[in-house]
């Protein structure tokens, strides 16, 4: 129960991506269509997970027993990115079907505030590994929710007779805004 | 300073591990990505037209990297691009290919041409067109719904007061789009230094096409008998010129009873072709 | 040094980082709140921009290629967390404000970017023009954005109150949603500004034209 | 007889009668009674903040138009609507200061910045309300009672102390035009009437609030009258723009629409979530139009 | 009160079938001179066998069948033919006519009746329904004989005779069930023996009391079962019968017959029917000219090749400035902008609309509100296909069934906001159509 | 130096160089950072100590613990065997004043932490300062103002502090206001026993 409660909340009362600010720029750049933006959600759901779990194991066998807590940041960034371009050769080499379906956004994903905030706000708010990880998965299914509802939005929007001062970018921040909006109802739920 | 030696053998430690990792994956799982593809694709346009044929810049740039498309596949990009390509491949090759634009081949307007109905449907050629021909006396001519203009994803037409549209060959591509949404094929692709154009595309005998346009090609062949080239033939009942052979030497505009012949300013004769 | 003039202007304008290339988005709109925030978020990415340009450059013959990537996350996440702990000493308020976005600065794509794109490839004082114009140009983006959404958020600006009495302040500008939107109508603005000046400067054109 | 251009124009050659401006004035006829009701409890601050709001909202409207130099379509009558709609749903008491604000940002950040009439992913209306409560929480959550400016700390479905036939006639503190259910009753079965009005998504949203309501033993009934419920989903969930076009699509959304509304009243940390249920449903309406688009006649039968 | 046949979708335009329903069917004289197109069919234009200056006999074959989809055409009067050249035709092309100068005799080819053609063998029904040049009245004008030749593996259980008449205005299959009724009934069961059918169905739409009355009252063998059909347009769409009938659909891209049924209009059992008994070839039709712009709206029965303007002429002329003639209903049928157009087999009326009904539509914007997907008869979303079009997204026009279309145009009908929906899938349909051509070359 | 191996040698110097810096860093700043810390720890426990001057640590076990959070989402790690820190306030002459505890509220944004301050001798509430919490700016954040923070003075354990009745709501935030009653109200006695048995036991 409280595994689906810290779920339930990272995905939409505290959304990475609507509340937190946490990978913006690509919430904004890839939410243009709803397959890539699917594809996008899968595979960051993928490597925040994976983030959680490393990030964990880091912090509580390496920097806390040591005593070397300033290297929290270097040491989790590092491994982050090391370990999703192991992945992304993997894919790449081994199963060239999900590398194309999802392959291509990891490098997109390596240096992405929402996965190195996960990190640091799991061991900041001292969560063990079960809620480490429900909790990557559950920042991971926020933003993939708000990325697919992006991208439905904007394939529409591709319609419109839009001012031509608020095409591209200024629109997508505005219903960025208003999907915000729409969230902040759930505030203060969990 | 023992935390900062644990520290400094720490971070050597992740330093070591990692960049081995990393060694060791590049080595294990290395696939051979043509870096040419990343390269290429910057030097193109990216506007992701389609002229090239291929579904976006992106497969123009597989497509060359792997040999399938020529350097100067990229029309919009001319020979700019075509040789940044062409240094990237190591080819030497840089011709662009010849700069064509579009070229509209009717000339009769509003105040030339007559109407057979009055037509009250969406403005788009396509459409009219397939509502019993649309409501423009000629069945060969421009329909004047200006949806060439609406699809120039460069800006580069627009409907004159006539009711017939003009391309800025300054901003033309010749990326064919308007060639392909015309539905009467009136728009062709013309090397840009050709400036003769016979301006009509009507079939009908001359009888039936002064009844409905007082511009239209009559096929009296005075033209085809003018030109020293033999750059002009009368087929169908209609004036074409063979590019090929046009020199640009403007005999036959003179001679056109109906003016159906245009010229264009600033397009000089093209003498190499005289001799050869 | 004309070129390297107009490198460093390019950063606040042609190519600023906010407005124009939309990197660096999270903490552009996570701690605006107020003119102070931003100012001190910017400040802050500032130093490590060029602190790490300046490193990179000097850097870059030594750094093979394969770990490019790796090794200036390193030089990188250093400096981060050097101004992490230094403002937790001496500014503790703003630390404590600004959060976790000061480690976030890490993945700032500003600064990656521009190790990539510029530092690694341009002498050392080319690229510090670069850096310290990317990161004023932040700067003022972020102040920017800091002090509208603080005066109408709060009615006050860097914390000094300077609405009128009987100001009801706008509070959803300091909301979440309010980030959106409020970055989204200055985009709108920039870009009608730019316009503008494109304009003037092809009339200009074409009156030394003719 | 020659002489006349007969004229030439593509099939179908007659057209239904009802027009885009038909329709909104039919929704402008069934929210009179609510005005009605509206001017009746709360008297002069009724026709100040509905007028206001209106006249607003399609000033801004052709404002914005001008300004692009577009045609100005404000006798379309949506804007009418919008400011009609925003107008009822505010609180009595609040100044009219806000109520033009609200207005304003419902035409242009809620409607005319993404192309105008159509073009909308979200409720205008509701996004201007959501903005102002956003920004002037208390002003937004400050009620009178009826034929009083007496400020009463909270609505029944706070308070949670009248009587059904109290909120059937709306003699409870509120928004405008959500306290009485009768007027607002009579609005949306004339809307259904000349079938502007799609049964399904006001039926999908009631039935899964008043499902849950039992489920969760909640009084069924006081859920369903108190607060602006009735008034949303008759009015406002069903606004043709913002909600699907497939028919499962109207259910999808109208039962969505409830279960966030359940979320937030009984767990989230406001009491009403009304404006946030159908905000939270337009953002997926392009995803259930894509999911759920409806089987081509012919398509998967087998020969016989 | 028997329950009506009801299917998903149409609309209920105004019928306006009271101006001409009481009309009985006014025989027309023969015009001066016709003009038969030789494409008046789908599928291959028959070949011309006349050449100018001809003479040529009521009913004598001058366009042969030019392969197993096309029809023969024959002289609707006798006299010379004068030309066989391109005329304008009522699709707004030029079309090879033959064009045959009245010399007022009405000589007629010899033709070979049969007193009781029930007895023929399906065989033989099939060949004078091919000699005749049958082809659908019902608005298609589909080669019949090729229609009651059912493909391999497909069991024609049900024969539907459509005299549902949905288009609003048209009286013509409405007065011929009345005036006919008897000839309609044996066309009914010579093409159920031609195609093999087992039983009869006649789906009449319930605004024509009449006409379900005299059917019901003839229909008698048990054979023969004759239902009311909800008053909606378009409930004599095939599919739409089909659904509304035996609650079955036709595969999507797939012929009627892959459900076993065959769908006939009463005009082309009325023809079968003339066909077998006296060996008359497909040479006139009944009519039905209307509309607010008509002085004298009335029934016809009338020569094919008629140009409009005689019928018009007939009919007292036009009431006013006349704003559009239409071939056909005013949903489905063609605009004409030359009334020298010549009546076609497929043509069930001529609808003149005065200038004050003509009215401009100005499309304003889309208001989402779905009617259009409501009314879609076969459960497209004509909205979003529309959309696509227009921004030129052939692919997912056609991945939402642009092709499925059948035109009916309830869509743009009932649009609030005046879209021209259908113009917009028609120009999707052309597009798919013209990829799919060139991915096949 | 094969490529490879040049790789691994500069990243791992790299690497050692960066772990060695930042080393320097977090011991040049720990001391001030620590200092920073508690001065603002002291800061807010005198302010919800008024005659306090000074302060010390106590640890207290809570019998039974204190009640769990369902703000935090988890159960506190064994919460009978952690101390639950109480900081006694002490006057100019080294005299108790008082003393004070934190607790946990969940407001409308998250969690909001309290000080809360408890007379030595009446047992009655002397003070309460808001530690942290992530409230709207202007709605929930007005819990800090000193009208809203003063009108739990006096208060006890004698019956429990009722919102609405004894605290004022600030209006459109009754959320922030009833967090911050109930978490007041929630831990007050438990902590007061504590006190008292701590106090006893020394
Ligand atoms: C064997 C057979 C083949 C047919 N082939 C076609 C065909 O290729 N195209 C077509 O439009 N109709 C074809 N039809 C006729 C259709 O089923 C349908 O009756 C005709 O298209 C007219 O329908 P409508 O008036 O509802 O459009 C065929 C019918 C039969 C029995
Ligand atoms: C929208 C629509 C409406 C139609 N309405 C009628 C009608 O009212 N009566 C009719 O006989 N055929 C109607 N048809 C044609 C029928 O679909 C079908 O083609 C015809 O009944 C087949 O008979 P036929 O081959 O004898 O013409 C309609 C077709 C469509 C697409
Ligand atoms: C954008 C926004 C911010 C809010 N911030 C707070 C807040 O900080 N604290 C709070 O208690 N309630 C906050 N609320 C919620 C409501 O103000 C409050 O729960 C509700 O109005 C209670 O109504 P009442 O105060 O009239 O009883 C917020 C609501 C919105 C829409
Ligand atoms: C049934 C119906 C309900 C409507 N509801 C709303 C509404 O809730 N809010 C609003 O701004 N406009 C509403 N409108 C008006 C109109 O659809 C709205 O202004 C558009 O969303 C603007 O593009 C409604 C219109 C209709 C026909
Ligand atoms: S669409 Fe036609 S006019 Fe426009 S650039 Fe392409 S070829 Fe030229
Ligand atoms: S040239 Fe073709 S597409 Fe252009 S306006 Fe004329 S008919 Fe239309
Ligand atoms: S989409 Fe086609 S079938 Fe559907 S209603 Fe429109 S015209 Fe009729
Ligand atoms: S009927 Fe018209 S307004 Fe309604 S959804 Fe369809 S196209 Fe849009
Ligand atoms: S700053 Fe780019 S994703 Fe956060």
């Amino acid at each position: 129960m409280e595994y689906l409660l810290l779920f339930i909340g990272t995905v939409i009362v505290n959304n990475f991506v609507l509340v937190q600010f946490l990978g913006i720029c690509p919430f904004l750049g890839v939410s243009k269509q709803v397959s890539t933006s699917v594809g996008m959600g899968i595979a960051t759901t993928f490597v925040m997970v994976m983030a959680a779990l490393a990030s964990w194991l880091i912090e509580h066998f390496i920097l806390v027993p040591l005593d070397l807590v300033y290297l929290r940041t270097l040491s989790f960034i590092l491994v982050i990115a090391a370990l999703v371009q192991l992945v992304e050769m993997f894919l790449h080499k081994s199963i060239p079907g999900l590398y194309r379906a999802m392959g291509i956004f990891l490098p997109l994903i390596t240096t992405n505030c929402a996965v190195l905030g996960l990190s640091l706000n799991a061991v900041l708010r001292s969560y063990n590994l079960g809620e480490s990880l429900v909790y990557g998965f559950g920042a991971g299914v926020g933003f993939t929710l708000a990325l697919i509802l992006m991208a439905g939005i904007r394939e529409e929007l591709e319609f419109a007779d839009i001012p031509k001062p608020l095409k591209g970018a200024a629109i997508a921040l505005i219903t960025a805004g208003l999907l915000s909006l729409a969230f902040s109802g759930f505030a203060g739920m969990i | 300073m023992y935390n900062s030696l644990v520290a400094l053998a720490s971070m050597g430690g992740l330093g070591i591990v990692l960049s081995v990792g990393l060694v060791i994956a590049a080595k294990k799982f290395a696939v051979q990505v043509d870096e040419r593809i990343e390269e290429i694709e910057i030097a193109l346009p990216g506007v992701n037209c389609g002229a090239c044929g291929f579904a976006g810049c992106r497969s123009l740039a597989e497509a060359i990297a792997e040999g399938k498309a020529p350097v100067n596949g990229c029309p919009v990009g001319g020979i700019d691009v075509a040789s940044k390509i062409a240094e990237i491949m190591g080819t030497a090759s840089g011709n662009a290919p010849e700069r064509k634009v579009a070229q509209v081949l009717c000339k009769g307007g509003c105040a030339e041409a007559t109407q057979r109905a009055e037509y009250d449907g969406p403005n788009d050629c396509r459409i009219m067109n397939i509502i019993q021909g649309g409501d423009k006396g000629c069945t060969y001519g421009c329909l004047g719904g200006g949806t060439c203009v609406e699809v120039c994803p460069f800006n580069a037409m627009y409907m004159n007061e006539n009711g017939l549209p003009v391309v800025i060959e300054e901003k033309c591509t010749g990326c064919g789009k308007c060639v392909e949404a015309c539905p009467r094929d009136i728009i062709i692709l013309v090397g840009e230094e050709y400036g003769v154009h016979i301006r009509c595309r009507s079939f009908a005998p001359g009888k039936e096409v002064r009844q409905v346009c007082k511009v239209g090609c009559i096929a009296c062949r005075r033209c085809e008998k003018e030109c020293p080239y033999d750059a002009i033939t009368v087929t169908n009942n209609l004036a074409q010129i063979d590019y090929d052979k046009c020199t640009v030497c403007r005999k036959c505009v003179a001679v056109c009873p109906v003016h159906t012949i245009e010229e264009q300013e600033g397009k000089p004769e093209i003498k190499a072709k005289k001799a050869g | 040094m004309n070129k390297m003039i107009k490198d460093f202007l390019r950063g606040l304008w042609d190519e600023h980082p906010t407005f124009r290339i939309m990197i660096g988005m999270c903490p552009t709109l996570a701690v605006t709140t107020s003119a102070i925030n931003g100012m001190g978020m910017a400040i802050a990415t500032t130093f490590v921009l060029i602190c790490s340009s300046l490193l990179i450059s000097m850097l870059k013959k030594v750094i093979p290629g394969g770990v490019r990537i790796p090794a200036y996350i390193i030089v990188i996440a250093t400096f981060v967390t050097t101004v992490d702990y230094l403002m937790q000493a001496y500014t503790p308020d703003l630390h404590e404000a600004l959060g976790v976005f000061i480690p976030l600065i890490v993945v700032n794509c500003i600064i990656l970017g521009r190790a990539e794109a510029y530092a690694s490839k341009m002498p050392v004082i080319w690229s510090a023009f670069d850096a310290l114009g990317m990161g004023l140009g932040f700067t003022w983006g972020l102040t920017l954005i800091g002090s509208i959404r603080e005066l109408l958020g709060s009615g006050t600006i860097f914390g000094f109150s300077v609405a009128p009495d009987g100001f009801t302040p706008f509070a959803i500008l300091t909301s979440p949603p309010g980030a959106f939107i409020t970055l989204g109508v200055l985009l709108a603005l920039m870009n009608i500004i730019s316009d503008k000046i494109a304009q003037r400067t092809r009339a200009n054109q074409q009156k030394t034209a003719s | 007889m020659e002489d006349s251009r007969l004229v030439l124009s593509p099939s179908p050659h007659i057209r239904d009668e009802d027009t885009t401006e038909k329709i909104m004035l039919t929704v402008v006829a069934a929210l009179v009674p609510v005005w009605a009701a509206a001017t009746y409890f709360f008297g002069f601050n009724s026709v100040r903040l509905v007028l206001v709001s209106i006249l607003v909202a399609v000033g801004s409207e052709a404002l914005f138009l001008a300004i692009r130099r577009k045609p100005i379509t404000i006798w379309d009558g949506s804007a009418l609507v919008t400011g009609m709609l925003l107008g009822l749903s505010l609180p009595p008491s609040l100044p009219t200061w806000m109520a033009i604000l609200g207005s304003f940002i419902a035409i242009v950040i809620g409607k005319q910045v993404f192309g105008g009439l159509g073009a909308n992913p979200f409720n205008p209306a509701l996004v201007g309300r959501a903005v102002l409560v956003a920004s002037f929480t208390s002003q937004m959550t400050t009620w009178t009672m009826p034929f009083t400016d007496a400020v009463t700390s909270a609505t029944p479905l706070v308070s949670g102390q009248v009587s059904y036939a109290e909120l059937f006639f709306g003699t409870v503190p509120g928004s405008l035009g959500e306290t009485s259910a009768l007027a607002i009753l009579l609005g949306g079965v004339f809307l259904f009437y000349r079938g502007v009005l799609d049964y399904r998504i006001p039926v999908g949203f009631l039935g899964t609030v008043a499902v849950l309501s039992f489920v969760f033993g909640q009084d069924v009934a006081y859920q369903l009258l108190s607060g602006s419920l009735l008034f949303g989903a008759v009015f406002m969930a069903t606004d043709m723009v913002t909600s699907p076009i497939t028919p499962v699509g109207r259910w999808i959304f109208g039962i969505g629409c409830g279960l966030v509304l359940v979320l937030i009243r009984f767990w989230g940390s406001l009491p009403e979530g009304l404006t946030y249920s159908i905000l939270l449903m337009n953002a997926f309406t392009p995803l259930i139009n894509r999911w759920t688009r409806p089987r081509i006649y012919g398509q998967g039968v087998k020969q016989a | 009160m028997v329950k009506v046949k009801n299917f998903r979708g149409g609309v209920h335009p105004e019928y306006n079938k009271h101006i001409t329903g009481d009309k009985p069917i006014k025989v027309l004289p023969a015009p001066n001179e016709v003009v038969i197109p030789l494409a008046q069919h789908a599928g291959a234009p028959a070949e011309p066998l006349v050449t100018k200056g001809d003479s040529v006999l009521v009913g004598q074959e001058i366009g042969r069948s030019a392969g197993t989809i096309s029809a023969a055409v024959h002289a609707s009067v006798s006299g010379t033919v004068v030309a066989v050249e391109p005329r304008q035709s009522i699709n707004g092309r030029e079309v090879l006519s033959v064009v045959i100068e009245n010399d007022g005799q009405d000589a007629k080819v010899p033709m070979a009746g049969h007193p009781d053609p029930i007895q023929l063998s399906s065989g033989e029904i099939r060949q004078r329904i091919e000699a005749a040049g049958i082809v659908g009245l019902g608005g298609a004008a589909f080669p019949t004989a090729a229609k009651v030749n059912p493909p391999q593996g497909c069991k024609i259980e049900y024969l539907l005779i459509n005299g549902s008449e949905c288009e609003p205005y048209l009286t013509a299959d409405q007065k011929l069930m009345e005036e006919y009724t008897e000839d309609v009934i044996l066309g009914a069961k010579l093409l159920a023996k031609a195609c093999g059918a087992e039983k009869i169905i006649i789906a009449v739409e319930a605004n024509k009391p009449e006409a379900l009355r005299k059917m019901r009252a003839l229909a008698g063998s048990n054979a023969i079962e004759v239902v009311a059909l909800v008053v909606k347009y378009p409930a004599g769409g095939e599919k739409q019968l089909i659904k509304a009938v035996l609650n079955r659909e036709v595969p999507e891209h797939g012929l009627p017959a892959q459900c076993g049924v065959l769908v006939n209009n009463v005009g082309t059992a009325w023809a079968v029917a003339k066909a077998c008994k006296h060996g008359q070839p497909l040479i006139e039709r009944v009519i039905t000219v209307t509309g607010d712009g008509i002085k004298e709206p009335a029934n016809y029965l009338v020569r094919i090749g008629t140009p409009f303007r005689d019928i018009i002429d007939a009919a007292g002329g036009f009431a006013g400035e006349p704003g559009k003639v239409i071939a056909g209903g005013p949903m489905m049928g063609l605009a004409q902008f030359d009334l020298n157009v010549p009546i076609v087999k497929g043509v069930a009326g001529i609808l003149v609309l005065s200038n004050k009904v003509t009215k401009e539509f100005d499309p304003m914007p889309c208001i989402k509100c779905a009617r259009c997907v409501d009314v879609c008869p076969v459960y497209l979303m004509p909205v979003t296909i529309e959309k696509f079009a227009m921004n030129a997204m052939w692919d997912e026009a056609e991945d939402y069934g642009a092709m499925d279309c059948i035109e009916c145009g309830c869509c743009t009908y009932i649009c609030p906001s005046k879209r021209a929906l259908l113009s917009w899938i028609r120009l999707a349909k052309t597009e798919i159509a013209e990829l799919q051509r060139r991915q096949t070359s | 130096m094969n490529e490879s191996a040049k790789m691994i040698v500069v990243l791992t110097i790299i690497a050692m160089i960066s772990g060695l810096l930042l080393a320097q860093v977090y011991h040049l700043t720990y001391d001030r950072i620590q200092l920073g810390k508690a001065q603002a720890l002291r800061g807010s426990i005198l302010a919800a100590l008024p005659g306090a001057v000074d302060f010390r640590v106590i640890e207290a076990h809570p019998v039974g613990g204190l009640e769990d959070d369902r703000s935090t989402l988890r159960s506190k790690p064994g919460s009978d065997s952690d101390p639950l820190l109480l900081f006694q306030g002490l006057d100019e002459n080294g005299d108790p004043v008082g003393f004070a505890y934190v607790c946990e509220g969940v407001g409308y944004g998250g969690i909001i932490k309290i000080m809360v301050g408890v007379n030595h001798t009446s047992e009655l509430i002397s003070g309460v300062a808001i530690l942290e919490h992530v409230e709207t700016p202007n709605i929930g954040s007005l819990i800090e103002n000193e009208s809203f923070r003063n009108q739990f003075v006096g208060k006890g354990t004698a019956d429990p502090i009722a919102l609405g009745q004894d605290i004022d709501r600030i209006t459109g935030a009754t959320v922030s206001s009833r967090a911050v009653t109930e978490a007041v109200n929630r831990d007050l006695s438990n902590a007061l026993q504590a006190y008292k048995e701590a106090i006893t036991n020394e």
